[in-house]
């Protein structure tokens, strides 16, 4: 199973199978939110907190 | 008298009821303001395009249509051509529709929902190229001067985002209570096909008659699926400045007179405003 | 005076002129029909929503598009769209225009040419499902209730099918001639970004000022490309009734006074008609 | 390469390379020509004579 390094602790986050662009992660060690910006090459930043929930 | 009418934007939808009822009220010199939905004939257009429909739910449990560029190019062509059908069965009524498209006349701006939180299953997501938004701001004065021309103002369900440059598909019941509170109308009508607000949705005769700002918690409980959306634009409405708004049946014979003469739920922004009603109603 | 006027259907096309233009003659009591075209804007739906554009080319050499069902929806949407982007801009001139979507209005008819033969390469087909029609017949009871309503009918390249009970794409141009006809107008002016029918378009200064159904067959030759179908629209109009129309161009200040003050090429119904011309013109 | 009747003279027909449905086939016995409605199963047609030419 992929993995890649969380931006926040540098610790290893593993890819669910199947994982997709815009896919949120959870870094187990330190619990940030990560997005998969891309999978080739693997990338990830910290998941943008979105304000209102978009059914208001 | 000035108000803002909202109908479904359903392909199948019979409005000659409703283009009637309203033709005869603004010939009599009323002014209207029609709004209309175009979830129905989107989903038509998409099909006969081979794109298909996918639909995504918030993490608090609202399920919409995901409204990628292909959509949104469908979407706002949908909406314009129900925008054409109207305005060319108000002309055999007898009323000039000036149909206002936002990018033209910059009736309706909005702002995107450019990121967005999508839940599918147990997995979660990040939508990035998401075109739809919500009502940020209205310019009355298109509306004013298509008045001036004669013309009913007929807005579809789009408003203009500076920063795309593009028109992006807003809700069609809360651009009804934008436009309403920004022309300060005197009231708005939501007609769909349901009575009104049901206490209870397989009890016909549980149509909730009236109810007013002070308790809305209460009708907000009662409200399923697309009538929480309503319920919210009626919010919007009574917050923005208007005495009164309607919910209402669509499927009668003269929809909007029934709605504006005390038929379906009526709202009211206070509950004094609501007992005087009551008291001339007599 | 009566008149049509046609123009083209790219999206980038800059319409303000001309929307001035005759919003100023219709404020002074002029009664026009606005019929456009929609090819451009149709690409640009069919690019966004992924329908590739297929082209085609008749026995004698015509090449069109090729309009399936998906086709047929992507134009039929793109085409009303631009018909509301028109309404809007005009709303803002103070002139309030009808949209006559056919299939609401029943203002055009067409039949629909369910077989065609087509070529490719050295390869001949047949066509079945082809959604493009020509016009047969106009109604012009929509569009006088429209003028009635103090508004301008305003009329998509559409005509409606009574057997598929659709929409079909027509020529913008050849719907025009059959308004034109139809209605009985004085002028039908067709504009689009040349200056006129040109003996030999790569001399700027070739403009064919003056010709008439007389002398048809020497401004048949000089034609090329899409001026050809331009040319059999205004004869048809011609023979229609009509004793003037104008090819004229749209990028000028007011290009409608100018095509019909005298601009443009002015072909006339007859011999006649065309000297008599001449000399008022003096 | 595949074959099929003509309608009208019986003749046997040959289809090009990648013939498609919808396609104009000569019969060089009679000279009639024929329409491929259907490649699966193979038949044809007499291909109807269209009026106008449609850039008209």
């Amino acid at each position: 199973m992929a993995q890649v390094t969380c931006v926040v602790c540098e610790g290893q986050v593993t890819l669910p199978e199947g994982a997709m662009e815009g896919e949120i992660l959870l870094c187990a060690d330190c619990g940030t939110e990560l997005e998969l910006v891309s999978l080739d090459p693997l990338t990830v930043e910290e998941a943008p907190q979105v304000q209102e929930d978009w059914g208001e | 008298m000035i108000g803002v009418v909202k109908i479904g934007g359903a392909s199948g939808n019979d409005t000659r009821f409703l283009l009637e009822d309203l033709a005869r009220r603004v010939r009599s010199g009323e002014r209207w303001v029609l709004v209309h939905g175009a979830s129905g004939v989107t989903d038509v257009l998409c099909e006969a395009a081979g794109v298909a429909c996918r639909y995504v739910t918030s993490p608090s449990g609202y399920r919409s249509r995901y409204v990628g560029p292909a959509e949104r190019a469908l979407f706002e062509a949908a909406a314009l051509s129900f925008s054409c059908r109207l305005s060319s069965e108000l002309a055999a009524c007898g009323v000039a529709a000036a149909v206002l498209r936002p990018d033209a006349a910059r009736t309706a701006r909005a702002e995107r929902k450019a990121v967005l939180r999508a839940v599918e299953g147990s997995r979660r997501f990040i939508l990035r190229d998401n075109y739809s938004g919500t009502v940020s701001a209205i310019d009355r004065l298109p509306l004013e001067s298509a008045w001036k021309a004669g013309a009913l103002p007929l807005l579809p369900p789009l408003a203009f985002d500076d920063e795309s440059g593009l028109n992006l598909n807003v809700d069609g019941d809360r651009l009804a209570a934008a436009v309403a509170a920004s022309i300060g109308a005197d009231v708005m009508v939501i007609l769909s096909n349901v009575p009104g607000l049901m206490e209870d949705l397989s009890r016909p005769d549980s149509l909730v008659r009236r109810g007013s700002l002070d308790g809305w918690e209460r009708l907000e409980r009662m409200a399923e699926g697309n009538m929480k959306r309503k319920l919210l634009a009626c919010r919007e409405a009574l917050e923005g400045g208007l005495e009164r708004v309607v919910l209402s049946d669509s499927r009668c014979e003269r929809p909007l007179t029934h709605a504006v003469e005390g038929g379906g739920s009526q709202l009211w922004n206070s509950l004094s405003a609501l007992r005087s009603s009551m008291a001339v109603a007599g």
